[in-house]
């Protein structure tokens, strides 16, 4: 169960990893090409206004290459840069690279998710790419592309960006994928340490962490931190995404309907895992992956008709 | 008539006005502070447990909660300010006088009390002094302890904090004074007796365990690039070429870097076996993948560490444990056998000045010793010969004649050029000097001397000082070393280049090291999760460190 | 204007509108003849699980009747909802299957309208207002992306510091204002006039295919890049 | 925000044919450098943008440093800074060359 000693993994690790670096690693090797690079040095019209540094590519990597020799579109957020988050500039490259693969229609997008949500030196051009991104998503589903969202990077998928998730056909998500609207803090900072304890870890996962939401239903998938995992996850999910139209909206409705009678007189991560089939739900968070995939897939799989 | 024995006396009456409110040895916790003005009387030296890690702070509740008028002007002596119950005593005058070690937390408080004139200072030790001290003229009156179980007859049970009760009780109650115990449990049998019960008077058990800071777990995942190149010189420019197999590590993350590259670049360098097997240390979990790998004999520790309680209890081989299985650690054992066993301690710290003075205390806080200064220093008296003690010895003094010629422990110091913020941690006058002016000290509250140092790490470099002759070499050495800091430009180019050329001043292309080879892939563990995979799921990681 | 007001002078002939709690559903008679399904966040709540999952149902409903209704969408709310259990029953996919059913609503004809009346923030407001086709607000609508004092905090900038920027950039602070001239707000009705008649003025008009929301922010110079950026990294991808 | 402009004439022409590469990223204590092969000869710049103002004297040294060490003839090097150690500055540039100077994709 010892990581090698060599300290190197057969895969670098995704949490690890910079943006770019998913994004090239994920694709097959050598067809990775970026569209609107950071040489284009396309960057942040507002961040001056604040005396914040600007980042060549406003956080955001967006381009196309082949998956198992598919052409796909790819975006990847770097949750290192401003915490991930929406500025005008990095949510309308997301917003163009969805409006061409709507009107490609048969190319799948693949989003890298890391991100606190808006960015609130931007906010209201963050929040209104947010809508944007979204309605791009739903119209390029629409027309038959298939959106996948990975959630695994440093700065989670909060706000926003949660909500974004929620549009896409289908989630993979390791360990550290956070998934949420509000975050740990500002949940502490508007109800108080009563409600949330934000600085408590184990209960931040437990309530948006990636098994949670495995076991949830809110991901089809939990991989391994590694970028050789998700890889195999995107590959999947673009087998088995499911189409956008009314029967999987009323499908997604009953799902959500379903999940409010069996959980939501649940306190607690715990008594939903217990109620979702788990024997022993306090040894789930320090369950390595394999294991908690194989716990993931007796409890059920993923209703991959109704996202 | 001559009385010998007012001390006795003086005591007895102590226990016997204490005993109205005991049943037994027992007190209940609502009695704490009517006992402590039972016991106290005014003027006292009293101990009130506050260690490097764990705080008898139900007892420093009550004190800070008694009359004044009953007590007062008391005189503290202990080794960790640790609590704001420790700095209020002073603000309402139940105390007076301050004897200590360590005041990490509150360094920023105890500061501004000193400056103005709240608190009467004696002396910032190191804990082996203040230890000394105890026993010389600093002996309690009173100490104030805390463990984790009693039974009713008074024998104590600290599981792995052990720290410095054995030292404070052995002071207390065998020179006529009254030892108070605050434990989270009072149990029919305890798993093991760390504290015969014939030294503890009376008993109060706690509402809630007391508290236990967390202090040495480093989170793999902050360290940087910058902090392993420092590792990576440190072993292929120190560990392997003196051979250290007995050591102490400091608690910063470029410690904690080295010991997350033993099972890999020590490993690639052929080091196993070689460096690094003994240790005077805390549980540090970053080291948990060089124990898993074989590299680790045997660590003695000061304290314990929190989650690490079922890992030492499965690695017995390594750690000291009791008939119970838990850790044994004992910070007066542990400091004299940093100071007196180990071959060298490598440490950080905030300041250092053009000779190699260092320093951690900045003109707003007095963070106070603790033990670094014992670590990292070398002892002078007579002591064992060892390979390394023996070769920075000769480095020193090439041409005195072996066999009356000193060994010397290495005393390194491995940090940054520049600190948080970008503050220079190489500067011409330490902040420290300015200190002692505005308080008068006749010492400037220095943690490590020149003349102890060593060498020198950082990323630009290592200064070997053993090797310097004079004022002006060792300057330029450590100019050398001090990147683009003022000082380290302000380096006479030339000079640094004689000195490189003889080895007193390594530079990483010296040493053959690629700057570019410090990748984080280096690191035999790159998160708090990995440290727990690799203890076998044994490590029980604190909740603030983990992410899942 | 209040919510009654609002509600009389869009429905001068009476509509069959429920509240339930904080929330509102049904429909109403449209000047041209048809009827507007309507639903709604009143009383500046904060919209949680369930509440979204109910006015998601009712939009899913009208699709499901077939037809082209427009639906109107009345906003006063507070925020998502900020709470423990929320959270943990997954509120992202809640709001983002709000959002989808409007969308979906849209894309299957029903022009969607959003009326933001009063109060909304954050992921309320995306799931609600921002997923509507036409976005249109009534004077003294008070939008919130995100509130000041929370951007004080994070940015570590005073009250009156970001109250000066926010005089040269509509970008981040708060208001109608800035979020029409960013391309969220589509139009500012009249209170003085008939709600009814711009409502119908509204479904009346030419629609314009696709996002037109970065366009309306560059036009307004409100958003310098966003649309040709969009407009960029479209081309490179279709190349 | 500073700006600072540095120009300098290298040993020689940096290897590789790569017209461009990017490291780091900005962030608290970080920087990202981006390297683009377009200058002629052995001519190198640097261009910086921080928001740490004051430390113009390190930023020059550490450049003169890095081009006397890596020789970057050729290369237009552009920094934003997240207020970096002059250590990290020095290893995102050596990580810069190194990148551009590599083969393949």
């Amino acid at each position: 169960m010892n990581p090698p000693t060599d300290g190197r993994r057969q895969s670098p690790s995704w949490y690890e990893s910079a943006a770019r670096d998913r994004a090239r690693l994920l694709l097959d090797a050598g067809t990775f090409a970026e569209f609107l690079g950071p040489e284009a040095r396309e960057m942040s019209p507002h961040l001056g206004i604040f005396d914040l540094p600007r980042q060549f590519d406003d956080g955001i990597v967006v381009g196309h290459g082949k998956l198992a020799g598919t052409p796909v579109f790819v975006a990847a957020q770097e949750g290192r840069f401003m915490g991930g988050a929406f500025g005008e500039v990095h949510g309308a490259k997301l917003v163009g690279l969805l409006r061409a693969a709507r009107d490609v229609a048969t190319m799948p997008v693949l989003i890298l998710f890391d991100t606190g949500g808006v960015r609130l030196q931007e906010a209201n051009v963050g929040e209104l790419a947010i809508g944007e991104v979204m309605r791009a998503v739903i119209e390029a589903r629409r027309a038959g592309a298939k959106v996948i969202g990975l959630v695994g990077g440093r700065a989670g998928c909060y706000g926003g960006g949660g909500l974004i998730a929620g549009t896409c056909s289908a989630l993979a998500v390791s360990e550290h994928g956070r998934i949420a609207v509000s975050g740990p803090e500002v949940i502490e900072t508007n109800r108080g340490v009563e409600e949330f304890d934000s600085k408590d870890r184990s209960l931040v996962w437990r309530t948006m962490g990636g098994k949670h939401r495995r076991l949830l239903g809110g991901a089809e998938l939990f991989v391994d931190d590694t970028i050789d995992a998700f890889r195999a996850a995107a590959i999947a999910l673009i087998e088995r995404a499911p189409a956008f139209d009314l029967a999987m909206l009323k499908a997604e409705q009953a799902r959500l309907a379903e999940r409010l009678k069996r959980f939501g007189k649940c306190a607690d991560g715990l008594d939903v895992w217990k109620q979702a089939g788990v024997d022993d739900p306090a040894k789930v968070p320090g369950m390595p992956a394999d294991e908690f995939i194989a716990l993931a897939r007796r409890i059920g799989e993923g209703r991959h008709d109704a996202r | 008539m001559t009385v010998w024995n007012k001390a006795r006396v003086a005591r007895d009456a102590r226990l016997q006005a204490g005993g109205r409110i005991a049943q037994g040895k027992i007190v209940q916790a609502a009695d704490a502070t009517a006992l402590l003005e039972a016991v106290i009387k005014p003027g006292d030296r009293v101990c009130l447990e506050g260690d490097n890690q764990k705080q008898a702070d139900l007892l420093a509740r009550a004190l800070a909660g008694v009359d004044v008028a009953k007590v007062h002007d008391l005189h503290m002596v202990q080794s960790g300010i640790v609590l704001p119950e420790h700095l209020d005593l002073f603000d309402s005058g139940v105390a007076k006088r301050l004897d200590y070690a360590f005041s990490g937390p509150q360094s920023t408080r105890i500061a501004r009390m000193l400056f103005g004139g709240k608190i009467e200072l004696g002396a910032v030790h190191t804990y082996l002094e203040l230890f000394a001290r105890y026993f010389v003229d600093l002996t309690p009156n009173v100490a104030l302890i805390v463990a984790v179980a009693a039974d009713r007859d008074g024998n104590l049970y600290t599981g792995p904090n052990t720290e410095d009760t054995p030292t404070v009780v052995e002071a207390t109650a065998f020179k006529d004074g009254v030892v108070v115990a605050q434990v989270n449990e009072i149990v029919d049998t305890l798993p093991r007796v760390d504290i015969p019960g014939d030294r503890v008077n009376f008993v109060i058990k706690s509402d809630k365990p007391f508290y236990v800071e967390p202090l040495f777990t480093r989170d793999p995942g902050a360290i940087t690039e910058t902090q392993i190149l420092t590792a990576m010189l440190a072993i292929k420019g120190i560990y392997a070429p003196y051979g250290i197999k007995r050591l102490n590590h400091g608690i910063g993350f470029n410690t904690a870097a080295i010991e997350l590259l033993l099972p890999t670049y020590g490993e690639r360098l052929g080091l196993k076996g070689k460096i690094a097997t003994r240790f005077a240390l805390n549980p540090h979990p970053t080291l948990i993948p060089a124990i898993e790998s074989g590299w680790v004999e045997q660590i003695h520790s000061f304290g314990g560490e929190v989650g690490m309680e079922d890992y030492i209890r499965a690695r017995s081989d390594i750690y000291f444990t009791g008939v119970d299985g838990s850790l044994r650690s004992n910070r007066a054992i542990c400091q004299t056998a940093g100071l007196y066993a180990c071959d060298m301690f490598i440490g950080s710290t905030l300041q250092i000045d053009l000779q190699g003075n260092s320093s951690t205390v900045t003109t707003q806080r007095i963070a106070g010793f603790g033990g670094a200064p014992n670590m990292g220093s070398d002892s002078h008296g007579r002591r064992h010969p060892s390979a390394p003690w023996l070769l920075a010895g000769k480095e020193a003094d090439p041409d005195a004649a072996p066999a009356l010629r000193r060994g010397r422990k290495l005393v390194v110091q491995i940090v940054e050029t520049f600190g948080d913020k970008n503050v220079p941690t190489f500067v011409e006058k330490l902040d420290a000097i300015e200190l002692a002016d505005k308080l008068k000290l006749e010492l400037a509250p220095v943690m490590v001397y020149a003349d102890d140092v060593t060498h020198v790490v950082t990323e630009a470099g290592i200064a070997n000082l053993l090797l310097c002759r004079s004022k002006e070499e060792r300057e330029q050495a450590i100019r050398g070393v001090a990147g683009y800091t003022d000082v380290g430009r302000g380096r006479d180019a030339k000079m640094v280049q004689q000195l490189r050329e003889r080895g007193v001043v390594r530079w990483p292309e010296d040493l053959g090291i690629d700057p570019l080879d410090a990748d984080r892939s280096l690191l035999a563990a790159r998160s708090i999760e990995d440290l727990v995979r690799w203890s076998g799921g044994l490590y029980a990681a604190p909740s603030r460190f983990r992410n899942w | 204007m209040t919510l009654a007001e609002i509600l009389a002078s869009l429905f001068p002939a009476g509509h069959d509108i429920v509240r339930q709690g904080g929330i509102m559903l049904g429909s109403g008679p449209l000047k041209s003849g048809g009827r507007v399904t309507v639903v709604g966040v009143a009383d500046r709540m904060p919209l949680g699980v369930d509440d979204a999952l109910v006015l998601a149902g009712h939009v899913l409903a009208a699709i499901d009747e077939g037809g082209k209704d427009p639906i109107l969408v009345l906003i006063d709310s507070d925020s998502q909802r900020m709470s423990k259990r929320d959270e943990l029953l997954g509120l992202n996919e809640f709001l983002a299957h709000l959002g989808k059913c409007l969308m979906m609503a849209s894309l299957q004809g029903h022009h969607t309208i959003g009326l933001l009346y009063g109060h909304s923030a954050a992921g309320a407001f995306i799931a609600t207002a921002m997923s509507t086709q036409s976005l249109v607000a009534l004077p003294g609508a008070t939008p919130a992306v995100m509130d000041l004092p929370s951007i004080s905090k994070v940015t570590k900038l005073s009250i009156e510091a970001l109250q000066e920027k926010a005089r040269s950039t509509p970008v981040f602070a708060p208001g109608l204002a800035n979020l029409a001239q960013t391309g969220a707000v589509l139009a500012t009705w009249d209170d003085k006039r008939s709600l009814a008649d711009q409502l119908q003025a509204l479904l009346d008009a030419p629609a314009t295919p696709g996002d037109q929301r970065d366009r309306l922010g560059k036009e307004r110079k409100g958003r310098p890049k966003a649309a040709d950026i969009a407009a960029r990294v479209y081309d490179l991808a279709l190349r | 925000m500073e700006t600072l402009s540095y120009r300098h004439t290298a040993a020689r022409r940096a290897a590789g044919a790569r017209p461009m590469a990017i490291v780091g990223v900005v962030a608290s204590g970080n920087l990202e450098v981006l390297v683009e092969r377009v200058l002629p000869g052995s001519d190198c710049q640097v261009e910086i943008s921080t928001p740490v103002i004051g430390f113009a004297k390190v930023w020059e040294a550490v450049i003169t440093d890095f081009v006397e060490r890596r020789s970057p003839g050729g290369l237009r090097l552009s920094i934003n800074d997240g207020g970096a150690r002059a250590d990290t500055v020095s290893l995102r540039l050596a990580q810069a060359v190194r990148l551009i100077e590599e083969d393949g994709r």
